[in-house]
């Protein structure tokens, strides 16, 4: 199948519990100004890429991601305090997306979020008191500064914090980060906010406080009938916590659906790879089988065409992509592996890499020795350490040196697979309609 | 390898980039300049000459020289001009404006070049120092030094020392420079190099001994706020984690200090250097006052006094493009010693 | 059950409290010493018998008798008398008053025109504050003394030469600077979780720069303000050297210098040395205070393992890594764009 | 491929590379002395992985630091450190900076500051070589460096890139290249991966893992991580204010942990596993004044009327296994028979 649009898509299930909030393939790219002559063009992170999720009333729904894969964007995004560039955020069927900042403003009563880094999400110059009080003010939700007061120490207790009088006039610097976490709670559900998006808010902690915090978040969830948007790059809590959860990389959902039967039966492999990569606290399966992706997570300012996964995967193959600079890369690699000799013999046989022409379809070796080049591209490129080889469908020996070309490899779109969206060519080659293509996306190869 | 060609290209890049941002600042201050000086005081004829001259000779003076065009013609003939090195004619001068800072600037640079050495001498010696060796009584004596000396007006100093070195000690003139009969071949208009080209050996000690004294007065108050900043700078570098990883690898205590603590402490020193030339300037007019130095500062003081505006304003605009000059050299300098700041 | 402005007020002076010893005896020192001046300025007609522009003195008969023309310092005259029958110390002391008002008066000028627009640049970024980092840049690039001394000269064809206009030719110099501090210090306030978080509770915009974004910066304007202060005391006596401060015979220590200078030659020390005494005097206390106030509000300076109560709390070293206090007054901690506050030496 | 400076056969004698007799490290507060480590005995035998876990501010990093000598100025240490039999507590500065990067290596949290901005790659292993070995020539170094790097998969096409070129992961590498090149004894990693992402973690962990089986070094694995400990470590020593409150193997820590400590502090740990939380209540004591008798008394859920009273030490619980625990007969001091 070739892609459709992810709202008429059919895992979009419109169950018992309605959605509380449809994200519809949402954009949002920060445009990159790369010096004063060069300002803007088409260049920008693309933090976030078309994704398309709901999240139901009542449910905790997960964003796994590594650094950089936008989950904290996304999650910025659908409170809107950072602007999507495209898509739709659907709240209770009232899209977000186009309202002004002072049409947003009342909703923020309903809409909050929880960060990671309780020491920085306090204001040092507000007293405990005054922090989580101020939504209140905000929002007029106190007709008294008594009254205020009386629903602060409330809300103090309800998270924990006891004697609440006693918090009340301290500032964040005099309590510890287990407490201040607890204040960070306190001051986001003060308002009874519906929908909670909580970034990394156990991350900064200890294991032992860890633990309590979300005790915590889980009692308030169901006692104040709250909806989670829980964004983490911890898959062992995402696994205890989450109802359901979404793989983010690079600002797209490479999987995402039911927790237990994501976990126990990853389809994608980034997912695969994440749970590999998992240290277990349990000696007798240290030596367990481990797949491990290649390398880190590239800049979101140039990611990778095709699967945007592709360099890394252990499983990739022709259609995933490959492009130019996957061909260097794999040769960088290889070099680090191979003895002295053979790196002095290759490096004579493709010349320096930085005098190599790269784009995303061929890339040129000018300084290259032609004819021993292209036998070796064409017998013995199986060696190097990605993938990368199978795509090429053409060496050209010519006198400005050795030509690589490289066959179409189409960005994946999301398909259903055991039951859920994957994004992945292994499960049979797709097209996404506004994806990163390299060279013309039809054509790519079926099947692996 | 890979990362040689792309590293050249952007710091091309930055180079250009800062070039490119250099220009409206530039145009900024230009602007200013004109607008202090020649929009505010109305009528420069009137205001330098009106007491000597009669209405008719202040009306055709001020015709022939375009004050009665509409200010933005004069505005683009000011810009025109500074674009083509022509700095205006003063009304109390026979020479043109370039003229007197050709006469003039040698003497000044040659002041604050002696100067700068002595402040990066005193400053970053003291200031390393005081800041490997913090909280010691060399750290407090160097503080001390630090901060008394930048509170010391230079005039006061330069009048406490000829008070002392040429009228008690007399081991220096009280001031000027050295006269035309002793001076060397004017070759680039700086005494001392000029007579080290000449190897004029008396004419260079003849320079020597007048500059000694104006350009250490102004050196050393330079040098005191170079020493807060080195200290800072260093303190700071000490504590940085490479440091501690150098140590962590068994790097000898000496190429810890100078391999990586000087030389980060010092990046933005070099900024900072910069920008102190500005005040290098400024200290200098007084210096010159001092000292009867004959230098840009004695001149625009002079033109000042005649309240003579296009006078002022050219010797300013100079100032605006030697400041702007310096700052650009300062950055292209941080760009090549600084791998990061190349993007 | 502490009021709130206590309460508020116990917050503001704790960083002092759990400062250095050094930065708490620089600031205690320094602040004595200027309180000296302030007190001596203030209160010196009551306790000294002489004016600084009083070169004669009315005898009971009602004749005049003028004051010895360069006495050498003695019982009568404590520091001498200059060439005009001034009496040194007196003229140093109305100085002193001039001085603190001009620097006093300037230094509010500059913080009032210069916090507000770097606040709002900072917060607000984009074109606006393109440009007007780029004039203040312009400004701040250009040697300070000479804009003085430009914008003296500039008011002294319209006004008479005094305070006002001393005032506004010192200020004028300082307006870059604490547009640069605030400004950097917003763009990093800005950064900080809790800036969002007010965001995200629905605050408006002038509720979070006011609540959120000034309470956090308005703490390096003290620093500031000293430096400045002291920076000016020196920009004053310049101006005032040249002959572009107030009028004269108003006692004014530049100027009273450069009326000295003649007298070097003839080996008369004590009219040119005391008026430098004093501005070394003043313009050191306000550097004490400013320094000291950067130790306090800075942590970043102290050093590691100096100040136990850090250690304290960190004592395992997983903490070790700093508070994410910006540091506005250190050079290098900006985005590249130049120098902090200290890198300008505040001189003149 | 081995990074190998000069063909140094190590020392196939059985004798630990690392012993540490009675290690105290503390800190002057305004309130009094700190000792963040107090009383610690530890030993690491060549190849050996010892993992050092606990809750922030247990005293592991100043630990890990003390094992260096590198602690901030004012900080004082007591006890014994002997590094392949020879003492670094007290020698002079000269010795010591001789022995560091030589014969013992630091690993940092943090990787992205930890290289000097201002230097090329190679030249930090130019620099960090020539000044242990200062007859090894530029070329040889930058040999060695291209070597180093290349085993922790940094290609030689980029030894001459500034640290600000690399990604986190890679400064990791790069740091270990570094403290790895002069094929150091001992390396003390302190919390190595923290700062990275879970594959990258994963990745480094294997790089450390190789060069302990390969190279026979031995290895301090410092973290808060128990899944880390138990994927990479041979032993564990679980610290708690300031002490070790229990040893042993890994495998027999994780099956069967004595201490109580050490029980809640698996228990409280998320895998992937877990279906109910569990916390230890209560905080780590302020080590300025710490508690009487056992230091985990006031959190303990099996807490007894002497704990309070009686410091417990470390006592044999099982094959290689001890815990500081009263429940245990030994642990208040008196002489058992074995």
């Amino acid at each position: 199948m070739t892609g459709s649009r992810p709202a008429s898509a059919p895992w979009s299930d419109a169950g018992s519990n309605g959605p509380l909030l449809e994200v519809r393939d949402l954009h949002t790219h920060f445009p990159v100004r790369t010096g004063l002559f060069r300002r803007g063009g088409d260049l920008a992170v693309r933090a976030v890429d078309g994704v398309s999720f709901e999240v139901r009333a009542g449910e905790v729904f997960g964003l796994v991601g590594e650094s950089g894969s936008g989950k904290t964007t996304l999650g910025r995004s659908i409170l809107k305090l950072v602007q999507p560039t495209s898509g739709s955020i659907l709240y209770r069927g009232r899209d977000l997306v186009p309202l002004s900042e002072r049409d947003m403003r009342p909703l923020r009563r309903e809409l909050a979020l929880i960060f990671q880094d309780p020491n920085a999400s306090l204001n040092p110059a507000m007293t405990v008191g005054q922090g989580v009080g101020h939504p209140l003010r905000i929002h007029g939700l106190a007709s008294s500064r008594a009254e205020a007061r009386d629903q602060v120490v409330a809300m103090l207790q309800r998270v924990g914090l006891e004697p609440a009088e006693a918090f009340l006039d301290k500032y964040p610097e005099d309590v510890s980060g287990g407490q201040k976490q607890r204040v960070v709670i306190a001051r986001a559900l003060i308002t009874h906010p519906r929908f909670v998006v909580a970034d990394e808010p156990v991350a900064a902690l200890d294991m032992s406080v860890r633990a309590r915090v979300l005790e915590l978040m889980l009692e308030l969830q169901r006692d104040l009938e709250l909806t989670y948007l829980f964004i983490t790059h911890d898959l062992a809590t995402a696994r205890f916590l989450c109802d359901r959860i979404g793989i983010l990389y690079l600002g797209n959902f490479v999987e995402w659906g039911e927790t237990d039967r994501l976990f126990d039966d990853p389809q994608h492999p980034y997912t695969r790879a994440l749970l590999d990569a998992i240290p277990l606290p349990d000696p007798s399966r240290r030596d367990r089988d481990k797949q491990l992706p290649r390398g880190e997570i590239p800049d979101a300012l140039a990611p990778p065409l095709g699967c945007r996964f592709h360099p890394r995967c252990p499983a990739a193959f022709a259609p995933c992509g490959w492009e130019g600079r996957d061909l260097i890369e794999a040769l960088e690699s290889r070099w680090t592996e191979v003895d002295e000799d053979t790196f002095e013999r290759e490096l004579g046989l493709v010349g320096q890499l930085g005098d190599a022409e790269v784009t995303a379809t061929e890339v040129r070796f000018p300084s290259a020795s032609g004819v021993e080049l292209a036998r070796w591209l064409r017998h013995e490129a199986d060696q190097l350490p990605s993938a990368v080889a199978t795509a090429i469908t053409d060496v050209e020996v010519g006198a400005h040196g050795v030509t690589v070309r490289f066959g179409p490899g189409p960005e994946p779109a999301l398909q259903v697979v055991a039951g859920r969206p994957v994004a992945c060519h292994l499960h049979g080659v797709t097209v996404r309609p506004d994806g990163d293509h390299v060279g013309d996306p039809t054509a790519a190869p079926r099947g692996p | 390898m890979s990362g040689g060609g792309s590293s050249g290209g952007s710091l091309r890049r930055y180079l250009l980039t800062r070039v490119a941002l250099t220009l409206p600042m530039l145009l900024i201050l230009l602007t200013l300049v004109f607008l202090l000086l020649r929009v505010a005081p109305g009528d420069p004829i009137r205001a330098t000459l009106g007491d000597r001259l009669s209405t008719e000779e202040i009306e055709a003076r001020s015709e022939a020289l375009g004050f009665n065009d509409p200010i933005l013609v004069q505005y683009g003939r000011y810009l025109g001009g500074v674009l083509t090195g022509d700095l205006g004619n003063p009304l109390t001068d026979r020479r043109t404006t370039l003229g007197v800072i050709a006469d003039t600037f040698p003497a000044t640079l040659e002041l604050t070049l002696f100067a700068m050495m002595v402040a990066i001498g005193v400053g970053v010696l003291v200031g390393a120092v005081s800041g490997r060796l913090r909280d010691t009584p060399f750290d407090v004596g160097g503080r001390l030094f630090g901060v008394l000396i930048y509170a010391a007006p230079i005039f006061w100093l330069g009048v406490l020392a000829q008070l002392v070195f040429s009228l008690r000690l007399g081991w220096f003139p009280t001031g000027s420079r050295m006269t035309g009969f002793d001076a060397p071949r004017d070759i680039t208009g700086l005494y001392v190099l000029d007579s080290i080209l000449t190897l004029d050996g008396s004419a260079l000690l003849a320079s020597l001994h007048h500059l000694v004294l104006p350009g250490t007065t102004l050196g050393l108050v330079i040098g005191g706020i170079f020493v807060r900043l080195v200290r800072v700078n260093m303190l700071q570098t000490l504590r940085s984690d490479y440091v501690e990883a150098a140590h962590a690898r068994g790097i000898g205590e000496r190429s810890v200090l100078f391999r990586h603590a000087f030389k980060n402490a010092l990046v933005p020193v070099v900024t900072i250097i910069g920008l102190q030339f500005a005040l290098l300037l400024g200290g200098a007019i007084l210096t010159e006052r001092v000292f009867s130095w004959p230098g840009m500062g004695t001149a625009i003081l002079r033109f000042l006094e005649a309240r003579d505006y296009v006078g002022v304003q050219g010797i300013v605009t100079f100032f605006a493009l030697v400041v702007v000059i310096v700052s650009l050299l300062i950055d292209l300098v941080n760009g090549l010693v600084d791998p990061r700041i190349r993007y | 059950m502490p009021s709130p402005l206590r309460l508020r007020l116990q917050h503001a002076v704790r960083p002092f409290r759990s400062a250095s010893r050094t930065a708490r005896v620089l600031v205690t020192v320094g602040l004595l010493i200027t309180i000296v001046f302030g007190v001596a300025a203030f209160l010196a007609p009551t306790f000294y018998r002489y004016d600084g522009e009083q070169y004669r003195v009315e005898q009971p008969d009602g004749s005049f008798e003028q004051l010895p023309r360069l006495a050498p310092p003695s019982a009568e005259h404590p520091l001498g008398t200059t060439r005009d029958r001034y009496d040194v110390l007196a003229r140093i002391i109305d100085g002193g008053r001039l001085a603190l008002a001009v620097v006093l008066f300037s230094t509010l000028i500059a913080m009032l025109i210069g916090v507000p627009l770097g606040l709002l640049s900072g917060y607000r970024g984009g074109k606006l504050d393109r440009v007007l980092v780029t004039v203040m840049d312009a400004v701040y690039v250009f040697p300070p003394l000479l804009l003085a001394i430009i914008v003296a000269f500039l008011l002294q064809a319209y006004f008479a030469p005094g305070v006002p206009s001393a005032a506004a030719a010192v200020g004028v110099v300082y307006i870059p600077q604490y547009f640069r501090v605030v400004r950097n210090h917003t763009l990093s306030v800005k950064q900080e979780p809790y800036v969002e978080a007010a965001r995200s509770l629905g605050a408006k915009e002038r509720t979070v720069i006011s609540r959120y974004v000034l309470f956090n910066v308005i703490q390096s304007v003290p620093v500031i303000f000293t430096l400045n202060a002291a920076d000016a005391v020196l920009t004053l006596a310049s101006l005032g050297f040249l002959g572009y401060g107030v009028q004269p015979p108003t006692p004014e220590w530049g100027y009273d210098i450069s009326q000295a200078i003649i007298d070097i030659t003839s080996g008369v020390w004590w009219t040119a040395l005391w008026p430098g005494v004093a501005i070394v005097t003043l313009v050191t206390a306000l550097t004490l205070v400013g320094e000291g106030l950067n130790d306090v509000i800075n942590p970043l300076l102290r050093a590691r393992g100096a100040a136990g109560a850090k250690l304290d709390a960190a004592a395992d070293g997983e903490d070790l890594g700093e508070p994410a206090n910006v540091d506005p007054l250190s050079p290098g901690t900006e985005d590249g764009s130049g120098p902090g506050l200290a890198g300008r030496g505040f001189r003149s | 491929m081995s990074a190998a400076a000069a063909p140094s056969p190590r020392t196939s004698s059985a004798g630990p590379v690392l012993s540490v007799r009675g290690l105290k490290v503390g800190y002057r507060t305004t309130r009094g002395p700190l000792w963040a480590v107090d009383g610690i005995d530890l030993e690491v035998a060549p190849g050996e992985s010892v993992g050092l876990v606990g809750e922030s501010g247990c005293g592991k990093s100043s630990l890990g630091r003390g094992l260096v000598q590198l602690l901030p100025p004012g900080a004082g240490v007591r006890g014994s450190v002997r590094l392949a039999d020879e003492e670094l507590v007290g020698t002079s500065s000269g010795s010591l900076r001789r022995r560091r990067g030589e014969d013992i290596a630091l690993v940092f949290q943090e990787p992205m500051t930890r290289l000097d901005p201002l230097m090329k790659v190679s030249t930090h292993f130019v620099q960090t070589i020539r000044a242990h070995r200062p007859d090894v020539s530029k070329d040889e170094a930058r040999h060695l460096a291209r070597a180093a790097l290349a085993q922790m998969g940094i290609p030689p096409t980029r030894v001459d890139d500034y640290p600000h070129e690399f990604s986190g992961g890679m400064r990791q590498r790069i740091m270990i290249a570094l403290a790895i090149v002069l094929q150091p004894q001992l390396i003390v990693a302190d919390e190595p991966t923290t700062a990275l992402d879970v594959i990258v973690e994963s990745q480094i962990l294997d790089i450390l893992d190789r060069l302990r089986r390969d190279e026979r070094v031995g290895l301090v694995l410092i973290t808060h991580n128990l899944g880390i400990v138990a994927e990479t470590c041979d032993r564990v020593a679980v610290m708690y204010a300031g002490r070790i409150v229990e040893i042993g193997p890994v495998e027999h820590i994780f099956s069967d942990p004595k201490h109580p400590y050490t029980q809640g502090l698996l228990a409280s740990t998320i895998s992937l596993e877990t279906t109910e939380l569990h916390t230890i209540d209560g905080y780590p004591p302020d080590l300025v004044s710490p508690p009487t008798g056992c230091r985990f008394a006031p959190r303990c859920p099996a807490v007894m009327d002497h704990c309070t009273r009686v410091d417990p030490t470390l006592t044999t619980v099982g094959p290689l296994q001890e815990a500081a625990c009263l429940l245990y007969p030994g642990a208040d001091g008196a002489a058992v028979t074995p």
